[in-house]
């Protein structure tokens, strides 16, 4: 179920929040998730790694390899770190011009998730998708 | 084939009353017009099914409520064809509005720096400008237009290299004159100047282009365009809302704060502090919605034919002195010598034809007439062709009536 | 005999509704409260029947709305017990009036002077008096009350005789502790220190008494208790009001304008600028008379308990913490350490609980607690003890989802 | 019908003023009024005889002989002026301990004049009565 980096595979991923009939059963998935995010260490959550305008912290760290990118998150929210889950499994290893040309917010309201990206700010998943999609 | 308002009177039900048993003939709608039933669900809809406060919580009445709070922003910018729905910012109205820029650029002036203004604004873009220059020791300087709102060559020495701000009406609300905007603005950013358009009596006639405008700031009230009272909208182009210091300080135009520093937030929450007018909001957006409904060269040609009408019936009456365009308005001022505007006032009043008189909050222009005040007689799109016959109607025989014998 | 609420709901339509499947149990009412029928149907019969724009034309419909509008003032008015009229001053909220107070002030001030404030104040209650300390080069100092909102005999040292302004909420909006209003007032007015007190958080609650508390100025917001967003109110005493410097200017504030010169207008009118929000101050006015109609002890009781019910069930779970005092309080903020509170806040919602997750707009008293926020209930007098208990119910329910295994 | 100074007596007015049954009634009685008021001279037109408040200019006199007040009004507005042959035809002759003692609105509102007595800024009415209430 899970790869060697502890994260589960995109199409499971897409499954099982697509599956989700209710704001409850989706809270219980993502709370699920959570826990296949490898955690990130105090030297990584610092301050540059920090996203702007979410209300729980959001770390995220990009590096490229070979042309394509990798993605590592963290949250000190639980739910928050669900939603990494199923963001990064959209986007990982893919180049950054693929990235850009996603329409994420489609994309994560197909997944249930559309609650998530209401445009109330203390909700930080139309911040981290502009962070994704920047160079 | 002309415009017949008949079809939008019934989303007006206040207009079909009776005054003192007649029929209400409502033309003073340059101070407020009427608001159609879609504003008031739209508020009624909102109150009794998403209230809560925006932005802040996260439940499922707070999420409803911050999105139709944000879309109505988006409805805003669409409006008036602005580029992005962040340089939508919400006040009180165009006065909140004004103030805000006067305010916010304070800290860019410095003494002997000029302002300048027109003859013909309303008090809303005089005394805030005029209270900024004597804090700062600025200049107010004050273009004379005419009545007509001609442009005249020897205008342009009044914009100098001094000039930091120009701020104009784009129709006069006291008059119903059209001023030559475009002129004014380019000579204006010649000069480097912050540019702020008062939109208040503009945007309930004419379609609103703020990119053709070319201006830094738009300034106008949702009560006089369909929309309710307490909300209007302050637009600025990005790096003009940006140098804005902001006016009003508080919750939610923050990012974070301690006690001895505050950091501000992101655009347009920096220029918001507190909880905003949400019911208001709602409201303006649907009263967009009305009006992006509408054929808006139809009303607006009939807005036109209406103040027309009236202009060439009373024009031919020796006694009355018209202040108002013959064209392309949308109200007529006049005023008639000997009789005062209070008495024709009452006696319309009596018949049930509301109309305003006094000196329109325009007190300079007043004076540059050379009269205490006018009587107004403004249309909006539901206004009939009745209606503007039965105000000349009315307003001759109350000369005959208060004419010494 | 205790209090019911039942007979309350169906004057508040918006409560019955269904939330993902779940009855809403609306506990963010220290954010905003629901309106009554009562408001809403004053807001509609407004625009359906008198809608004008005020003080400013005479007809038949400016005529009725300036008089709805000034009969609001006076309701306002008795409902704080203010002395007269005159001295309620009409805002977009509470963060406006205390803005307006801010600005006002200004000229009065000189460097050192000291802007004493407590450490319970909502943004709105503090950046405004930060940036005023900054333009000035007066000291902004903080009066260090406890969470329980103690009173500790060495406060007196930070009123002294360079203490112009003292400014302190009645409740605090994030933990719901009363602070010691009347010895504070006391000791600010023995400095001779103009006293603005923040009653957002008290008006839904308490019976209000300007005369009893004896402060300068008072402001609250409509939106907090049961009437419509964008409008609220400053109080102040005469002296104080007339030594204002008006914030906002432009129409209505003025009695003559030149361009050189400004003449002001009387109180109330010289701090009102520009067209009001009308509908919002009749619905204000209709909220008024909605709680007026109330046994308010009755519903105060009533909010008292259900916060008590909810502290003494939660006191108990060891690995609650609790920020509110436990009695006396109409809300329950708290924290449960290692569980982040946005993930309790989004299992109550999907659970149709409805309350706040945050820090309040009160990041000081949050960095006192020790915490980046609260989880807060906040009940108002429409609560039924289901709804406490159905809080407590899926908070517990969350705390077991949340917690690590 | 009019005494030597070509006021109309008091009992008069009230009569005319109540039989009106419409908005119209009264303005067209306020006009006939307004012809008994004897015009101010230029010269009494100061600016210190003035009532702020009004929207129309209003210029009142007081004199008192023998314990009793007399007055003396005009404006630039007819009806205004109606309107003043209506209050000062309550108040003329009397003492100014009487005229303080009087509720000038309930008896205005009894001779029809309600509508101009509102709290709309715009018309003096109100400003009238406390000036004329005052020492
Ligand atoms: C204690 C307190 N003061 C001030 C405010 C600001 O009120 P408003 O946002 O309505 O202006 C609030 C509301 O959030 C509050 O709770
Ligand atoms: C041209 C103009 N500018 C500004 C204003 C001020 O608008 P508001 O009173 O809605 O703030 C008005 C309305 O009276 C106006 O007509």
């Amino acid at each position: 179920m899970t790869d060697s980096l502890g994260q589960q595979k995109p199409v499971n991923i897409k499954a099982q929040l697509q599956a989700c009939r209710s704001k409850e059963e989706t809270f219980k998935a993502l709370v699920t998730l959570s826990k296949t995010l490898p955690r990130l260490s105090a030297e990584e959550k610092i301050e540059d790694n920090k996203i702007k305008g979410c209300e729980s912290a959001v770390w995220l760290i990009t590096t490229e390899t070979n042309g394509v990118r990798h993605f590592k998150a963290d949250s000190d929210a639980k739910l928050m770190r669900g939603v990494l889950v199923a963001i990064l499994s959209l986007v990982e290893g893919k180049t950054l011009t693929d990235i850009q040309q996603m329409d994420l917010k489609t994309e994560l309201a197909e997944l249930n998730l559309a609650s998530y990206l209401t445009s109330s700010r203390s909700n930080g998943v139309l911040a981290i998708c502009s962070q994704l999609q920047r160079t | 084939m002309a415009f017949d308002p008949s079809s939008l009177r019934p989303l007006f039900p206040i207009l079909s009353q009776q005054a003192y048993d007649h029929p209400l003939t409502y033309l003073d709608n340059a101070a407020t017009t009427q608001k159609p039933l879609s504003v008031l669900d739209a508020i009624q809809h909102y109150y009794r099914h998403d209230n809560a406060n925006v932005h802040r919580g996260a439940h499922c009445l707070s999420d409803r409520a911050t999105n139709r709070f944000e879309q109505a922003r988006n409805t805003v910018a669409h409006f008036i064809n602005a580029p992005e729905q962040s340089h939508i910012i919400w006040t009180k109205g165009a006065t909140e509005a004004i103030n805000m820029v006067a305010f916010g650029l304070e800290h860019l002036l410095e003494e002997g720096d000029e302002i300048l203004i027109t003859s013909l604004e309303h008090h809303a873009n005089l005394v805030p400008w005029q209270q900024l220059a004597f804090r700062t020791g600025a200049r107010l300087r004050v273009l004379p237009l005419t009545s007509k709102g001609d442009w005249a060559p020897e205008f342009s020495r009044y914009f100098t290299d001094r000039t930091r701000i120009f701020a104009a009406t784009q129709i006069s609300n006291a008059i119903g004159t059209t001023t030559p905007l475009k002129i004014m603005l380019e000579h204006a950013k010649q000069q480097g100047a912050f540019t702020l358009v008062d939109g208040a009596q503009a945007v309930a006639h004419y379609p609103i282009d703020v990119r053709t405008l070319d201006c830094d700031f738009y300034a106008f009230s949702g009560h006089k365009m369909y929309g309710p009272t307490g909300i209007g909208v302050l637009y600025g182009k990005n790096h003009a809302l940006e140098v804005l210091m902001p006016y009003q300080t508080g919750g939610e135009m923050v990012r974070h704060v301690s006690h001895h520093a505050t950091e501000f937030n992101v655009l347009p929450y920096r220029l918001e502090a507190g909880t905003p007018n949400i019911e208001g909001v709602i409201g303006l957006a649907a009263a967009c919605d009305f009006l992006s409904a509408q054929d808006r060269n139809a009303l607006l040609a009939w807005e036109h034919t209406l103040a027309e009408h009236v202009y060439s019936r009373l024009h031919k009456e020796g006694d009355i002195e018209i202040y108002s365009p013959e064209k392309c308005a949308t109200l007529v001022s006049l005023s008639v010598p000997n009789i005062h505007i209070l008495d024709l006032n009452a006696y319309l009043d009596s018949q049930g034809v509301a109309v305003r008189a006094g000196s329109h909050c325009a007190h300079p222009l007043m004076a540059q007439l050379g009269v205490a005040g006018t009587l107004r007689a403004s249309f909006a799109c539901y206004n009939t062709m009745e209606e503007a016959n039965r105000f000349c109607d009315v307003l001759l025989e109350a000369i005959d009536l208060l004419s010494d014998e």
